[in-house]
């Protein structure tokens, strides 16, 4: 049998080509991931049992700062407020989809200028969330707003919506369906396209029409539109950072924050450095998302697997 | 000065002056200090305020300035704590600095040492429309009874005494720390900053009881949560409120939105418990040589340098930064409400001197208390519960 | 009475016309095959009858009614596609009984039907499954099991077996006649595929270009084509054309040796036809030289060899017996006479 | 195609649809119509509580004038791009070798690597808050725009991987065994075979990431600070502390900031939505 | 010496052996073609020769090399995909020329071997297009002639066709044959057409779970298969298969009437044999009434008769004649005894 010459270093290199070569691919990427994303995942695990104010040594305290989290929790303080939003934003955030849908259906024709429609609906995602936050603070504005302007043509209001602890909440999530709802719009544009039109004209045969059409020939077959409008929302409803940093500062008196915000404020705002405290939040809020990200990677598993 | 000329090295500044008039102030004075020791390389640079208050946590730890701006008070301690702030009690121990700077060697003192050098400060107190006190015949007040008779007309008049915007609530941090220090007094005030005092002891709420005559009244604008300091100006300027509790900066804008020296007027916030001596509030600017730094002679030289008469009247003059030199020698600037700060603080003060709120407060209450605050002017009838939160985070706060 | 009539029918988008005024009376229970090539508008008719399509002017009528501009659920026309059109999220039973349950058919009803049409059908034992758990051939049947549940009056197929593969599709092939007879219901069937034209047909319609080439039964259009059209179109392999010269009622071509006497109406003073014969309607002269086997296939029972004429024209024709040609034989051909067609080389119209 | 085409339906229906559709534009974007009616108002409509009529004059040019030579927006502006470009370059090369390894070789690990970007992709950033900030710190690239560019790099090669790997995998891997019996290496594989093909994903990645990093907010506030190194959406904020109350300028300052993301969508706009297609609905 | 030599060659994937040990000899020029069910390893056999597949055991050479492990690149093979492979950003030109130009050959080397190619396959005036502006048959050109370009020893083909419509197919089909016949290089080729591997074949190899069922040329195979499998596979329609009772060298069967003599060495003992019979080598005795005439198909010249035996077996009959059979007929059959073949039922070989 005719051995193959080993003694020669690029010849291993080509014999072993196939196996090396995806380790030669990855490693950039990998290495640049694993520093700035896996390990401080596990090193936020690791500071969240420590107070450190980011000056001194930091003072190992177990579970304290979970613990100082729970009795947040019991006495109703920041901590519970966060959670509680951020559960609320965990809801209404998802009005998005229905929203994006409606829209997708409203601009589902081939008329002319549809493209640029379109794309003139889909704006608000592009722009940045600070822009948002800034337009729609002026919006809310109780003096000069345009909410209070089209509230008093009804007799109602004035409201001070970002100025009140029972819809600050609700209005800045409001603002965030914003560009969310442009988002789910494209995704399930995109859907539509991939709609299979003979189905279709055999729901029309068999006598389906608009609603009925709608939920149960085309909804079915929008289903990864709709996986990924729920992914994107949900993630988006728990990163939600920048539209409450721009638009409240997490006030009045802190009623607005989210467990994000929270972090932040806690971490590296002008009154906190409690890095521990903060990594302890990022914590809890990490646990929430997994349950997100596990349902979506057993998914794609289970995609894959399907192949 | 004697001993300065053979300084040589390089001398870095960090400063906190973003604004462009204080910063061309401050860098004319690095100028003329330069002149005087050619054999110094000084490197300036100038940070974003609001960016300054985190980032000095970085640079004082890794590639460390000479010298850097700061707070007094509490402000400085978890640098002095973490011994990142160079003692410079020896500079106080200089008689120029001793007899000159009393006044406020107390902010810069932790544990008996002091830790820095003051370079400006200025005084708060009730800006007010003279013109409309004028309109509805009223003089400034000096008791607590004449304040809310005085309210009571403006709030007739279909305004509000008071703009405030409590976004980024330190500015009701001001109004605790008057009525507070008025009800109870400098001392009880630094207590109850320290974390000695229970936060539901029966004064406190005192204070919040006499907070809450003025919220009821409609004493101040509405919506103020939403506002920030600045927002708020236009209330007062377009005479929808009569009066603003603010700290000296507030001038300026004041001016540039088209107040007349005429329309604008000061007075000290009124007396209200007669047993208690006033004090007033008057954050001091400082300037600090990091533990680090490496020409720790020519950083000491430049504090000399910056807390001499000379250049506190020059820096503090209305010109310049337009607030109160820190060296008793100094001459304040004409300007009427630098001169009646000056009064203000240096003879109608007895109680004390406080830093503000949230210098005097570890920043963790200041952050909890102030935002209590906020609620209370919102929300007056949840004082209990705002003060048993306040209650639980102290004892969560002063406990290590 | 469930025929299908069209009258005057005419398709236009926008300014293209597509289907050009199509007259055809299909017969209660007949078994219409529409075949022609690619983009002839075979889809498109079918589409129409459906309601699919709006029909741009002219009536179809299904039955006594007119449905010209009916909706397609009121047609009483199943309609089976080529890509199955099953709801990927139903099971076989829920895709079957859809259609009913949107008319408001009551559960036990349904189920009836539906098991009825699985019983035909053999669909048993996949009720509970999703489409994707099917084979091609399994999908195609709850396709057609879809349609018959709705007992229509019309079903219509467009090219429903073009992707199965080869034996599913013979497979298929003979389920959906013995399903035509089973139910007797009129079927409007859309192929390429000349096996199933001929052999499922009750009656091939031929288009092209949106027109009507030729009606009729299926061998009648194989023996007896209108034209060189259809003549060509049906049949595998295609029929051969030779372009002959014409006299005396004589054809001349140089692969034929001899001028062959063919009978046909040809007008007078028409020089030239074309002729048109079947591979499988010439016969080997063994002795003769005048073609050239340029290529044999064998494909086991049967061969065909592809010869070169003296003048360059190609002819395929088909050897059965073992004794055959090979690449490079010289060999003569002769013609079955009474099977030769002669078309006007101009109109393509047969000469009869 | 759902709904029913409108050409299809009655001629009243097709009217109405017509005139729907720019009223609902402008309802959509109405707040961005707000916000360019107050850029070019003069200030005086502000203090007269002209906020929503029509400006009484027009004073786009000062205002603008004001946000390019009065202020830090074009220090900003330049930091953004400074950033956003490097990042995108970076994070589209990263991905495409991940993507490529990922998609294309068969070994035991692939799918749990690919997990990891994937789910590392969807971590709550404030979780990687405090350690990278450290990072960045003892790398001395606190308050740098490298710092910046690196992690973001690394982050967003999460959803690149994602994103190519899903683009790779629907490529013909004929093309890839056809290459390999030509005996081509497999670096020139990548190079002269996929990297071609994967232009359109590049294409429209890189749109993508070019929206996500110039919106970023959240670890400009984090990583930077000071107008040498924030990029546009962080320097709005001081911009506006700086104008507070102008709201002309504030405006003006938004939609300054706004534009580039909006012009690249426009660019772009093709690749975007084929992008999403892509990446989100796979 | 550059044929295929397979020795013991097994395949498995993790736990699933789908190779199981072939022994298989292709001579040099030979074209062998692989048929067989889908999925029965024809793919993977083929990829193992090229290389794209690990060989779990057993040896693979290419003339006298072992190439077992060897790198794709190293074997001297070029390959044609079913999906025809071609870089999509690349001219036709370029995608021919890729393989040299990446292995460092000089330009005008490549120019003058691309050009030589391009010639072979008529692909000169689309040398400058890319594959898009290609039809299928263009497309599965260029493939071919990236192939050619390297001049390889070794052609393997999977499945080349079958992504064309059956016009392109039968030219294809004849274009590389011809090319076959013109660079006589050994060529294998995977198919599941009936037609392309009895045309194509110089050898087929008929596998069957991953192992050979049987090697021969087209109408070896055909006309006398080993097993059963064989028999029902090479040929369409398929053989007919009876299960007949065996006494005497006659088999009986309800259809036949008579019992047949048939010669073949049927193990003593045997009482129940397969009988098999084509449909052509059938014949109909209209005296008889045995059979039922199920369903009939007509193709034009040629029609077939689906028969029910009395005891329900079925039989597909030939039928060329214009008289053809009628559904619901009785009729009786005659088989050519000289070509009735007899099987194991158990084991399915043939009795010779
Ligand atoms: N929506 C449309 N707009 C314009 N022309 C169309 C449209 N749909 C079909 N056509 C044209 O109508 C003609 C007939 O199309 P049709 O689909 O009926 O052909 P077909 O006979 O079914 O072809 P195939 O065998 O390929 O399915 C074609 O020329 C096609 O291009
Ligand atoms: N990667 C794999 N892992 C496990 N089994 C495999 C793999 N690839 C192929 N097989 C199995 O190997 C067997 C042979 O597959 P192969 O593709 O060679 O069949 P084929 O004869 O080419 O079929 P077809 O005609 O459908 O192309 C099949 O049973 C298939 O399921
Ligand atoms: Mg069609
Ligand atoms: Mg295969």
């Amino acid at each position: 049998m005719s051995v193959v010459d080993v003694s020669d270093q690029e010849s291993w290199f080509h014999k072993n080509q196939q196996r090396i070569a995806p380790w030669l691919f990855l490693a950039p990427g990998l290495l640049f991931f694993m520093v700035y994303v896996i390990i401080p995942v596990f090193q936020s695990f690791n500071l969240s049992l420590y107070e450190w104010d980011g000056l001194g040594a930091a003072e190992y305290v177990g579970f304290r700062n979970y613990e100082d989290l729970y009795w947040e929790w019991v006495d109703r303080d920041a901590f519970y407020t966060s959670l509680k939003n951020n559960l609320i934003w965990l809801l209404l955030y998802l009005a998005a989809i229905p929203a994006g849908l409606f829209i997708a259906l409203f601009l589902n024709q081939t008329v002319w200028g549809i493209r640029l429609y379109k794309s003139l609906f889909f704006f608000p995602f592009v722009i940045s969330q600070v822009v948002v936050g800034l337009v729609f603070t002026w919006f809310y504005d109780p003096t000069f707003g345009l909410l209070n302007e089209f509230l008093s043509l009804f007799g109602l209001g004035p409201l001070n919506v970002l100025g009140d602890e029972r819809f600050v909440t609700y209005g800045i999530i409001f603002a965030g369906l914003w560009p969310q709802t442009a988002y789910c719009m494209i995704l399930y544009l995109t859907g539509l396209n991939a709609v299979d039109p003979e189905q279709i004209e055999a729901g029309r045969l068999d006598g389906a029409k608009g609603f009925r059409m709608l939920w149960h020939i085309i909804l079915p077959q929008l289903r990864p539109a709709t996986f990924i409008a729920f992914v994107v929302t949900i993630i988006g409803a728990l990163r939600s950072f920048d539209l409450i940093s721009i638009m409240t500062q997490g006030g009045p008196f802190g009623s607005s924050r989210v467990l994000a915000y929270y972090m932040f404020e806690v971490a590296l705002s002008e009154y906190g450095f409690r890095m521990g405290y903060g990594a302890a939040i990022a914590v809890v809020l990490f646990l929430i998302m997994l349950c997100f990200i596990a349902y979506f990677l057993w998914s794609m598993y289970r995609e894959e697997r399907g192949h | 000065a004697p001993v300065a000329a053979e300084l040589t090295g390089e001398l870095r500044i960090f400063l906190d002056t973003s604004n462009p008039a204080p910063r061309a102030t401050m860098e004319a004075m690095i100028e003329r200090f330069a002149e005087q020791h050619p054999g110094l390389e000084i490197e300036t640079t100038v940070i974003d305020r609001e960016a300054y208050k985190t980032q000095i946590r970085n640079f004082l730890t890794a590639d460390t300035p000479d010298v850097a701006t700061w707070y007094a008070a509490n402000r400085m301690k978890p640098y002095v704590e973490a011994g990142l702030f160079e003692d410079v009690s020896d500079l106080w121990a200089e008689p120029e600095i001793a007899d000159n700077l009393a006044s406020t060697k107390g902010a810069l003192t932790i544990d008996g040492k002091q830790w820095g050098v003051p370079y400006t400060y200025y005084q708060w107190g009730v800006y007010y429309r003279k013109d409309i006190f004028d309109e509805l015949g009223l003089t400034e007040p000096t008791t607590w009874d004449e304040e809310l008779a005085n309210c009571q007309k403006i709030v007739e008049s279909g305004r509000a005494c008071y703009t405030i915007g409590t976004k980024f609530l330190w500015t009701a941090g001001g109004w605790f720390d008057y009525l507070n220090m008025r009800t109870n007094g400098f001392e009880f005030h630094n207590q109850l900053a320290n974390g000695e005092v229970s936060w539901e002891d029966e004064r406190v709420k005192q204070t919040f009881a006499n907070w809450k005559q003025l919220i009821d009244m409609g004493a101040f604008i509405d919506n103020h949560q939403t506002y920030s300091w600045q927002e708020a100006l236009p209330f007062m300027v377009n005479g929808d409120a009569a009066a603003y509790l603010m700290g000296n900066f507030a001038v300026a804008p004041l001016r540039e939105a088209g107040l007349t020296d005429d329309q604008l007027d000061f007075y000290q916030f009124v007396s209200i418990n007669p047993d208690v001596e006033l004090a007033e509030d008057a954050p001091t600017d400082t300037f600090h040589i990091p533990a680090n730094a490496s020409n720790k002679d020519a950083a000491r030289e430049f504090l000399r340098f910056v807390v001499s008469a000379d250049e506190q009247t020059e820096i503090n003059n209305g010109a310049n930064l337009g607030q109160l030199p820190v060296n008793a020698q100094s001459a304040v600037d004409d300007d009427k409400f630098l001169q009646q700060g000056f009064a203000m603080l240096s003879s109608n003060s007895p109680g004390g001197v406080a830093q503000f709120w949230d210098r005097d407060a570890p920043a963790e209450m200041a952050k909890v208390s102030m935002e209590g605050f906020q609620e209370f002017m919102v929300k007056p009838d949840n004082l209990d519960r705002i003060l048993a939160k306040l209650e639980r985070a102290r004892e969560r706060i002063y406990e290590n | 009475m469930t025929g299908v009539t069209l009258n005057q029918a005419i398709k236009r988008y926008g300014e293209t016309q597509v289907i050009h005024g199509i007259d055809l009376e299909i017969e209660d229970g007949e078994f219409c095959v529409f075949v022609g090539p690619s983009g002839c508008g075979k889809s498109t008719l079918l589409r129409m009858i459906a309601g699919l399509e709006e029909t741009t002017e002219g009536q179809i009528h299904i039955g006594a009614r007119e449905v010209t501009h009916l909706d397609p659920a009121k047609r009483g026309v199943a309609m089976v596609f080529q890509t199955y059109a099953l709801y990927p999220h139903m099971t076989v039973a829920e895709n079957m009984g859809f259609g009913l349950r949107m008319n408001g058919v009551a559960k036990s009803e349904i189920n009836e039907k539906v098991q009825q049409a699985s019983n035909i059908l053999k669909l048993e034992p996949y009720l509970k499954r999703k489409p994707k758990a099917l084979s091609g051939g399994q999908r195609q049947r709850v396709a057609i099991g879809r349609a018959i549940v709705r007992g229509p009056e019309v079903f219509l197929f467009d090219e429903p077996l073009s992707n199965l593969d080869a034996e599913l599709r013979v497979e298929m092939r003979v389920e959906i006649a013995r399903l035509h007879n089973e139910i007797g219901a009129t079927m409007i069937y859309v192929t390429h595929d000349q096996v199933e034209a001929m052999t499922m047909a009750d009656k091939i319609v031929v288009l092209r270009d949106g027109r009507i080439e030729q009606v009729g039964a299926p061998m009648d259009l194989y023996r007896d084509p209108d034209n060189r059209f259809v003549a060509g179109f049906i049949g595998s392999p295609a029929m051969n054309f030779l372009e002959c010269d014409y006299a005396d009622g004589k054809v001349s071509h140089p692969a034929l040796g001899e001028p062959l006497a063919v009978s046909a109406n040809v007008p007078a003073g028409m020089t030239k036809v074309t002729l048109g014969i079947r591979p499988e309607h010439i016969e080997i002269d063994r002795t003769g030289e005048a073609c050239t086997v340029d290529l044999t296939e064998a494909l086991g029972g049967v061969s065909y060899s592809y010869l070169l004429a003296p003048n360059g024209d190609k002819l395929v024709i088909e050897e059965r017996d073992d004794q055959r040609s090979r690449q490079g034989d010289r060999i003569g051909v002769q013609l079955r006479p009474d099977r030769v067609m002669l078309f006007d080389p101009e109109s393509g119209l047969r000469f009869r | 195609m759902f709904p029913k085409p409108i050409e299809k339906q009655p001629r009243a229906a097709q009217i109405t649809y017509q005139a729907m559709l720019p009223l609902a534009l402008l309802l959509w974007l109405g707040p961005l119509l707000a916000v360019a009616l107050f850029s070019v108002k003069p200030a005086a409509d502000f203090t007269n509580a002209n906020y929503w009529g029509m400006p009484s004059s027009f004073e786009g040019a000062f205002n603008y004038g004001q946000v390019f030579f009065n202020s830090d927006m074009p220090r900003y502006l330049l930091n953004s791009f400074m950033i956003t470009i490097p990042t995108v370059i970076g994070a589209v090369a990263l991905s495409c070798m991940t993507g490529f390894a990922l998609g294309i070789y068969k070994f035991k690990s692939n799918l749990w690597i690919f997990f990891m970007f994937v789910a590392g992709n969807f971590v709550p950033f404030q979780i990687l808050m405090v350690p990278v900030r450290d990072l960045t710190l003892q790398l001395g690239l606190y308050n740098t725009k490298t710092g910046l560019v690196l992690f973001h790099i690394a982050f967003q090669t999460g959803f690149c991987t994602l994103f190519m790997r899903n683009f790779i995998r629907a490529l013909p891997f004929e093309l890839i065994e056809a290459a390999r019996v030509e005996g081509i290496s497999e670096w020139r594989i990548f190079w002269y075979v996929v990297l071609p093909l994967m232009k359109p994903a590049i294409a429209a990645l890189s749109v993508l990431i070019f929206t996500f990093i110039w919106n970023d907010y959240f670890w400009a506030v984090v990583l930077t600070q000071g107008a040498e190194s924030q990029p546009v959406t962080a320097g709005i904020t001081s911009f506006n502390a700086q104008f507070r109350a102008a709201y002309q300028l504030m405006s003006a300052g938004s939609i300054v900031a706004a534009l580039p993301p909006v012009a690249m969508f426009f660019l772009m706009q093709k690749h975007f939505i084929a992008g999403l297609t892509l990446g989100a609905v796979k």
